[in-house]
Formats: structure tokens, C-alpha cells, sequence
């Protein structure tokens, strides 16, 4: 179950294409997560396209930026790179104040996600002895509370990280179905979509449950049901993701990813396979 | 007319006071502005039992202090490589149970260090309700607001009794200077200051007085609330500085790869024992090139 | 690809949605930063019921606004003119029950603010104990701290509807910039924006976004938080825009004498209903020497 | 009961000079109150002579300033004026961040002192309807319960500003007496002087009522007891307070005060009566 793809482009292209025309012009979010460049060049794709009044607050530091007007930045595999930060700056927020700010959107991962949206970022395992102590929860504790939205993206679509409930709850999603964010009067209204190296997925808005929503291109059915352990609702059709336009394409590699980070994972080797086996270490927000 | 009294130390001396079982808070975050100069320092005198708290993400300084046994307790909300891979010295210290781990979001420290800053005895934040946060930490303690009756989370102050931080450029009286992001560096300072704790702060270059009053706006961290100096060029290699010099990936990696080769001791002979000087470290480790490369990168 | 858009309105414009009962915070402090232009505005459409929030100190704004019978109640630290003297609209008013006073120190405001910033509906201080302030202030809740149980005070957020700031640059987009003290302007902009409010910013010059690019670390405020910037040479006249020009003192002792002779009324004729625009108050009030005197000022 | 005094200097250099010397090198601390030209020249005095490493925050901004060896700076009646809080400054702090720091010390004003050191800058009569509204709290609430200690100094000195209980405690001193600020929590040591252009008073450690410690030269024992309202501790030998040294007056006058703001009641007449009325208003902090 692990054999690899072989497309005109990389997944996570398809996800910077695809996430991007989830943000709207006007709005402040924060691109964050273990592969921050994913929803980077999406929010900068935004902001060349439909969004030019979007603001980026590059997670975990105070850099707030447009790139529109400015001369080009590179794409950095890593958040908080200078260069990443300082791309397009228009102010700088104290430490204090990034957290005083509404985010219409945010991005994050974790090493499961379940049924519901909640993420785990903490452990594997007994938390007393883990079989695995993941990096924590970084800021996603908070976001998932606080942010209007989220989107949750994935590096590895397996069962071990799609699964029916997490080992522990790091960030509150749809808790255990409808109504428990409104119960804890959490602020924001939780996890939109899912991406993963396999498929798009959202929530049924009646029981909150993740639900299948399309296939990326050469991935079939029965490849993601094998994959996914989490309750996911399966329509009767599932159609294909939207493949990037060649617009999109021409923008991402000649002006927001000149440097091939999309379509290299990173600085690690070039190809992964099916479940994104690529990064090891996720980054909470 | 007195003088103003220089506040520039050695590394020993600014460190003197650390003990076995102290509470520390290490600046930056991820691999910026890591006061590397000073964790190392830490390793050399193989402290024992420390509580080490990062306000940000941590990676090669507190995995390290952790490898070298230093550590009882982390407070941190991050513990990683991000795109170079998870934390060893840290799995093994959570796997094993010689580590505490003390679970947490970032905005829960922030809260326990604006809560120390404030000289208050805790504050009050919304994140966590919800999660297994509370329930594996028993300092995250859920109560209601007290106004509204909503469900909440009160922590409690962090009393740090070091601050260990690195600049870009301070001058000799302690006024820091980040050309880059200073992270959550001015918030450690403050609780750890107002807990009566000490601050120390490494800087890659001991700027005159004069940079200072140039432009007091771009003071990151006031002198008020530093109280030793260390002049320590790179000092945060294999770390950035942030928008000064770049990380150095290879640097970072050698380190990983001492971890997964079990040979963590040796590291620590290399790196720590056998270079008892940032200059010795330097010409030891970090070729000229390399710095060139580094300090290029920032505009690139 | 689009086109970003300009924030840039006319002082009408920028303030059209404030109704009569609302909520407003206004920033600078004393004689600072005063948005005297937007204040006008607010007078010359006589509003009525304003609840007006400063989280430093009113003078000059807050009491044209009560002297104009446009305020029901004032939440502010300190409300007078310092060496000038105390605040006559003010007094006035306390004194015949026609304006509440929320009585506070600075530390609630900013706690009441810093809550709404935070989106949690309350926050702790220490500030209040042991004095009369909870006595006369019911929304001042004696409380204890959940974690040491001691005596502490729970301030409610504050959720300003409006935000009314000063500052001497800004470009299109709203990005601000202050070459003195912002004061507490950038924790009102976060209150009110996180509350759902609109931030409305006078600014003395419109500069190119170039300006604010080429160094970001001294925005003081990111367009991000500010809805509508309002082009105003020298807005904050008769006070001071903090670091760009100084105050006028004679301007103010012109509202302070009107007020001892029970002239208001021809004070609000001259200074506001009779100059509908930045314009005309500066060719009526303000003399082309009197500006180089204030600018000049600032050096000393 | 109004009579002026003629000395060789004006009560605010005498003033200056005194409370300068309870400044100790490596302080932090603020200088507020209405005349805050007074506790400034005070702290600059200070800086130049035995303490060279006190860090001086003007009230009511960040800015952090040091004035040995910068440029000289204007002495301004306003503590917010540019021209005095950018003189010899080296950093400017966030707002919330001025909350954040210890102060060791702090001067404070109001309308009203009581037997026990507590300030009243709200209202004289009933808060519903008082015969006058004061200016209000501004910071004097926090500082008081947080600063290591602080000095009071009182423009007017009569028996309708030092009264036996103040009418509205807007800043706690020592309360009623004894174990009140323990009972509290609160964070300082409480005021340690308090100083009118009469006489120099501090608190008696056991019962901490006011006790008079000195008298202004010209001033009689007779003339502070009948300006005082509240129930000072006299000694049965009251020293005189000490006069500005020659050296102090030079560096008050050439150095920190070359405009003349200490002799001149800020902006306003340059005399005064006993009873320091000239101002009209004070500011908390």
C-alpha cells in the first residue's frame, strides 16, 4: 500500500492551489504547520490572485506581510526563517501581540487527526511512557480555539494517523460531535477542510464526522478506505480534486517557489511515496 | 560623578550562580537566537536537575542540555528538528521517564510568564479547555471566569531564576539589539526580573552607547532588565541569529547524527569539553567560509 | 491579480457607522496624540450617550466631547489638563449627575483592554485592593486568585465599538507610525478590532508604503488592525502628535478660558460648526508660525 | 496662616535635593506626580552625582533614560513632553510592558494625605455627587501596591489635604495601620516619605502613622501643626531639613534645570504661598 505516484506535479502544489482559493481577500492568517511552505505559497498565491488585501502573520513570529508590490522572496522549508518572515514585512508585532489578534484562518497538522478534527501533536501512546512523544502542541491548542477557521494538512494519509480517536487531544476540533465546541464556548468554528497526500476531506455539517470529499488524481477509493482509520463518511461519488491551473502552476514556480521547495519536501529527497513519508518532525502552528 | 558599571562578564562569571535544580529560561526559538554559548556552558559544568522553560520552540538547546543529563523538568510548548526531524535526546527522556515533561500550548508559558511579569499569581486563558492538556497537567487547573462563569484555565506564575537570551548587538550596560525577530526574549526577561531572577544575555557583537541612543526605539530589551553581558560572536551557532546570520543546517545535523549514532559523548568532548572558549568552539567547528555563508544567507 | 485597496476616507466617511450610545476609545494620552479632528467630527454631528474609553489620560478630547453633551459616561485613568489645571466639562458634569464616571486606575483599563484583545471576557489585577475603587465601581469583583486564593480584582473585557487614534505617518493601508510614544493606541486597536470594532486613524501625513517597508520594525500599528485611515495635517492640534510636533498651550488655554467664562457654546461655533474641514480650522485656528514654532519645539 | 517665605531657593530644589539623595545607584524608577518636574530633576540629580546607574522610566511612557554622558536635556513641566522623556533615552517600551517591570520607587501626589500614608486623587465629599472631582487614579492605584516603595509629595499643606482619613482611598498606604498591607497581599513596602513645602515627614515603623521628620527652614512647628489635619507623630525634637548643598544648587541650576522650572511653579507664577498653591491639578504617576 505504499506505491508511489507519479503526476505533472507534486501534491503539496496541488494543496498550495487547492487551500488557496479557501482564503478571502481582506483577511489576517496564519500559514503554520510542519510544512509551512505548503500554506505559505498558498496564502502568497492568494495575495497574487483573488486576495490582495490578504494580511499573513508568518506563524510564530510578528511578521505581518503582502507581498504584493514587493520584490520577490524565496520560499523557505522552514516558518521562521529571516527570510520567510522578513518577505513582504510591513510591521513587526511584539511577541505578546500576536496573540491579541484575530486569525480568519490558520493552518496546522498533527500525527493524527480522528474522526471529529481533533488533532494530536503530543503523544503516542500512555503519555506517562509514549511510544512515541511527539513535539506538543507549539500554539495549536490555542488556534483551534481561537481562529475563525482551520485547515488541517497532513503529511501522511495512514491509519496510524487517520484514526477513530486520538491517543490525546492537543487541539480541540469537533470534540465528540455537534455541540461540544458551543458547550465549551470555544471561539472559532473549528476544522473546514483536510488535505492529505490522498484526498480533500471536510465535515458533514449535521454530525461534524470527516467526510470524504475528493480524490487527488490517481488515488482511488478503495487506496484511501485502506489508509484511513478514522469514521469517515464516504458520498455515493467522490469526484477528483481540482488539479492545479497552469495559471497557478506558472505562479508557483516562477514567482513564488522559484526555488522547487514545493516539489522537493523540503530539503529532504525529492520523491515520497503514497502516505507522504517524507518529514518526520511536525510543527505545531 | 560616578560611572556607569559595565555589565560585561565572562561566560563563567555571568553563570556562576546557576545551581543544580535551577529554573531556567532559554531565549529564542527553534533555531534562533539560541544562546548557545551559554547552554554550553551549562553542559560543561554538568548541571544536574534543571528546569528548563522555552517560551518558543526548542531544539539543540535543551536537547542537548537534556542529553548531557542535565535536565529533570522542560516547560516548553515545542520540542523539535521541524523539517530536519523529531528531538532525540527528548523521546528517549519521555520514553524512559527520566524527563519530565510538563504539557503545554505556547499562549499557557505566555500566560505563566505575563503572569510573573505582572507580579500576579496566575492568570487566566481560554486554551486548553477541551483537550487532555488539563488532565495530564495538573498545573493547568480548570475553573470558571469569574465574571461570566465560563469554562477556563488559570495558570500559575513561572518564577524563573535565570533568563539566558541572545542578541545580534547589546551594549556594555545590557541594551539588546535584534535585527530579526526577538521571539518571546522580552517577556523571559521581564518575568524572570520580576520573579528576582537574573538575565543574562549573549550578544555577537558589543555595540558603543552611541547605536543605542541613535535609535532607542529599536531597543528590544531595555538594560533594565539585563544583568550580564557576554561578549560571544556566533554565539548562537549552530543556530541564527536572527537576521544577522543564518542557521547552519550541517551544523544541526551533526549534531542529529551524534544522537543517532548513540554517540552523544563524543559530541559533548567535541563540542563542549574540549573547546572551553567561544573562540576555541569557532576555530574548531565553524570554518570562515561557513561564517561568510551563514551571514550571506540572511539576503537570500 | 487585483489591486490592494486604499483606507484613505474623509472624516465623515470614517466615521459615519458611530451612532448616538456608542462605545468609543480614544487614544494618545493628555496633550498627545489626541485624534482632535475626528473628536470635532464627533461634536459637530452633536452624538449623543457616547461612552468614552481612554486608556491613558483625557484631556482636551474627552471634555470637548462632555462640554458638547455628547457623553453619558467616561471610563478613564486621569481626566485634566495637568499644569493647566483640572477638567471643567468634566467637573461639571460629575458634579450635577449628568456624566457617570467608571472610576479606575490605568492598570484596569489596560487589564479591561488586554482581555478583549485576548478574546476572554475577564482578567486579574492586583491594582484596587485594600482601596475604595471596588466600592464605587461595581464592575471592579473582588475576587480570589483561583490558584493561591489572595485578593485580587476581576475586570470584565472592554468592547469598544469605535477606536478614534492619532498618529503623525501612515500609509494607504493603514500601517501607522509614531516618532514619539504610541502610548497605549496599538493595545486600543487590538481591543476594538478583536471586539468586532472598527478602527478609525488620523494621521498627519500619508506616506508611500516604501516609507513603511523599509523598516517594519517601527510600525507601531499594523494595518491589519486600522479600517480607515483620515488624512489630517496636523490633526491632533492643540495637542500634540508625540514626537512630530508639540502642543499648543495657548490653544488650550483658549478652551480652558471659554470654559471659565461659560462660553462653550461659542468655543463649539468657532472651533467646530463654523470650520467643516481640517482646512478651514487651521487657516481660522492656526497660524502658519504657530506650526514652525510647534514643530520646532520638539528638538527643544 | 498664608505667609510667603523667602528663602535662597525655591521649595522644589529643596525638594529635588532631598529626595534625591533616597535614590540609590541601580535603581529603577518613576518620577509622577503633578509637578513631576520635581521627582525628575530629583532622579537626574541623582544619576549625576552617587547613583550613575539609576534607570529612570517617565511616567506614563516607556521610554528608559540614563542622561550621563548624552547631550543636555530640557527640564519640562509636562511629564510626557517629548523633549523629556526622549532626553537620554536608550529604549522605549511597548505599553503593557511598563507593567512589567519592577520600580523601586515612585513619586505620587493627590489631593488628600491621611495619618496612614493613603492618597485620595478621586473626590472630596460623596463619589455621587462630590464638591470636587479629582482627576482620578491614573496609575497611583497600581503603583502604590507595587512599587518597592514611594514618596509623597503634597503641593499644598493644610488641613484640607493632610487630614486624618482621607474621603475616597484611591491609592492604599498603610491602610489603617499595621498588618493592613501584609493582610492584603499587596506587593511594596508602602510610602517611605512624604515631603510639602513646609515640612518632611516619614512613618513611625511601629504604628506607621505620619511622623513629622523635619521642618523647611523658615518653617515653625507651629505653622505645620495648624496645615495639618491628620494625627502626625511629633517628635520632641524636630531637626531642620537640610538645605541644598552649593554643589547641588549648581548642577540643579546649570546642568538639569537651566530654564528655571523649579523656581518658576512650571509655567505658571513664579511664587508661592506656604501652602504651595499654585497648581490646580495632579496627575497620578
Amino acid at each position: 500500500m505504499a506505491e508511489s505516484i507519479e503526476i505533472d506535479y507534486d501534491w503539496p502544489e496541488l494543496a498550495a492551489a487547492v487551500l488557496s482559493k479557501e482564503l478571502r481577500d481582506g483577511e489576517t492568517g496564519s500559514p503554520g504547520g510542519a510544512r509551512s511552505e505548503i500554506p505559505l505559497a498558498a496564502a502568497r498565491l492568494a495575495q497574487l490572485t483573488h486576495a490582495p488585501n490578504l494580511s499573513i502573520i508568518t506563524s510564530a513570529t510578528g511578521f505581518v506581510s503582502n507581498i504584493n508590490d514587493k520584490r520577490r522572496a524565496p520560499l523557505c522549508a522552514l516558518t521562521t526563517d529571516y527570510r520567510n518572515i522578513h518577505a513582504g514585512a510591513e510591521a513587526v508585532l511584539h511577541f505578546v501581540s500576536i496573540f491579541r489578534t484575530d486569525r480568519d484562518w490558520f493552518f496546522g497538522g498533527g500525527l493524527q487527526v480522528d474522526t471529529y478534527g481533533n488533532l494530536n501533536m503530543t503523544a503516542i501512546g500512555d503519555i506517562r511512557a509514549p511510544t512515541l512523544h511527539g513535539p506538543g502542541a507549539a500554539g495549536l491548542a490555542y488556534t483551534a480555539g481561537a481562529a475563525k477557521r482551520y485547515y488541517i494538512y497532513m503529511q501522511q494519509h495512514t491509519r496510524r494517523s487517520f484514526v477513530k480517536r486520538v491517543d490525546y487531544v492537543t487541539a480541540h476540533g469537533y470534540g465528540r460531535g455537534p455541540g461540544d465546541r458551543e458547550t465549551l464556548r470555544l471561539r472559532g468554528g473549528g476544522p473546514t477542510l483536510v488535505i492529505s497526500p490522498l484526498a480533500l476531506m471536510d465535515f458533514c455539517p449535521h454530525t461534524y464526522r470527516l467526510r470524504l470529499k475528493s480524490l487527488h488524481p490517481g488515488v482511488t477509493l478503495e487506496e484511501v478506505r485502506d489508509n484511513t482509520g478514522a469514521d469517515m463518511i464516504v458520498p455515493a461519488r467522490v469526484p477528483l480534486t481540482r488539479r492545479p491551473s497552469a495559471d497557478e502552476l506558472t505562479l508557483l514556480r516562477n514567482e513564488i517557489d522559484r526555488e522547487g521547495i514545493l516539489r522537493s519536501s523540503g530539503r529532504s529527497p525529492a520523491k515520497r511515496d503514497a502516505k507522504g513519508n517524507a518529514h518526520a518532525a511536525t510543527a505545531g502552528h | 560623578m560616578g560611572n556607569r558599571a559595565s555589565k560585561l562578564r565572562s561566560v563563567a562569571d555571568a553563570l556562576a550562580d546557576v545551581r543544580d535544580g535551577s529554573m531556567i529560561i532559554i531565549g529564542g526559538s527553534l533555531f534562533h537566537n539560541k544562546p548557545m554559548t551559554l547552554v554550553r556552558e551549562l553542559v560543561r559544568r554538568r548541571m544536574r536537575g534543571l528546569t528548563v522553560i522555552t517560551p518558543c520552540q526548542a531544539s539543540i538547546d535543551a536537547d542537548l542540555l537534556i542529553s548531557a543529563g542535565c535536565v529533570a523538568e522542560v516547560r516548553l510548548p515545542y520540542m523539535g528538528f521541524d523539517y530536519l526531524g523529531l528531538s532525540p535526546g527528548f523521546r528517549k527522556g519521555t520514553s524512559d521517564g527520566t524527563l519530565r515533561a510538563w504539557e503545554c500550548d505556547e499562549t499557557q508559558v505566555l500566560c505563566a510568564l505575563e503572569s510573573a511579569a505582572k507580579d500576579l499569581p496566575s492568570g487566566l486563558v481560554k486554551t486548553g479547555v477541551g483537550t487532555d492538556l488539563p488532565r495530564v497537567n495538573p498545573d493547568l487547573k480548570e475553573v470558571q471566569d469569574p465574571i461570566t462563569g465560563e469554562a477556563m484555565i488559570a495558570v500559575g506564575a513561572f518564577k524563573p531564576e535565570f533568563a539566558l537570551l541572545h542578541a545580534a548587538a547589546g551594549d556594555m550596560y545590557g541594551n539588546l539589539r535584534y535585527p530579526g525577530y526577538s521571539f518571546a526574549d522580552l517577556i523571559a526577561a521581564e518575568a524572570t526580573r520580576r520573579s528576582g531572577g537574573t538575565v543574562i544575555a549573549s550578544v555577537d557583537e558589543v555595540v558603543p552607547l552611541s547605536h543605542t541612543e541613535r535609535d532607542p526605539h529599536r531597543t528590544d530589551v531595555s538594560q533594565m532588565l539585563v544583568d550580564f553581558v557576554v561578549d560571544a560572536p556566533f554565539g548562537a551557532h549552530p543556530c541564527s541569529s536572527h537576521g544577522n546570520y543564518q542557521f547552519d543546517e550541517a551544523g544541526l545535523q551533526r549534531y542529529l547524527q551524534a544522537a543517532r549514532e548513540d554517540a552523544m559523548d563524543d559530541y559533548v568532548a567535541q563540542f563542549v569539553d574540549q573547546v572551553p572558549t567561544q573562540d576555541a568552539y569557532l576555530d574548531r567547528h565553524v570554518k570562515p567560509s561557513t561564517i561568510v555563508a551563514l551571514r550571506r544567507g540572511i539576503h537570500g
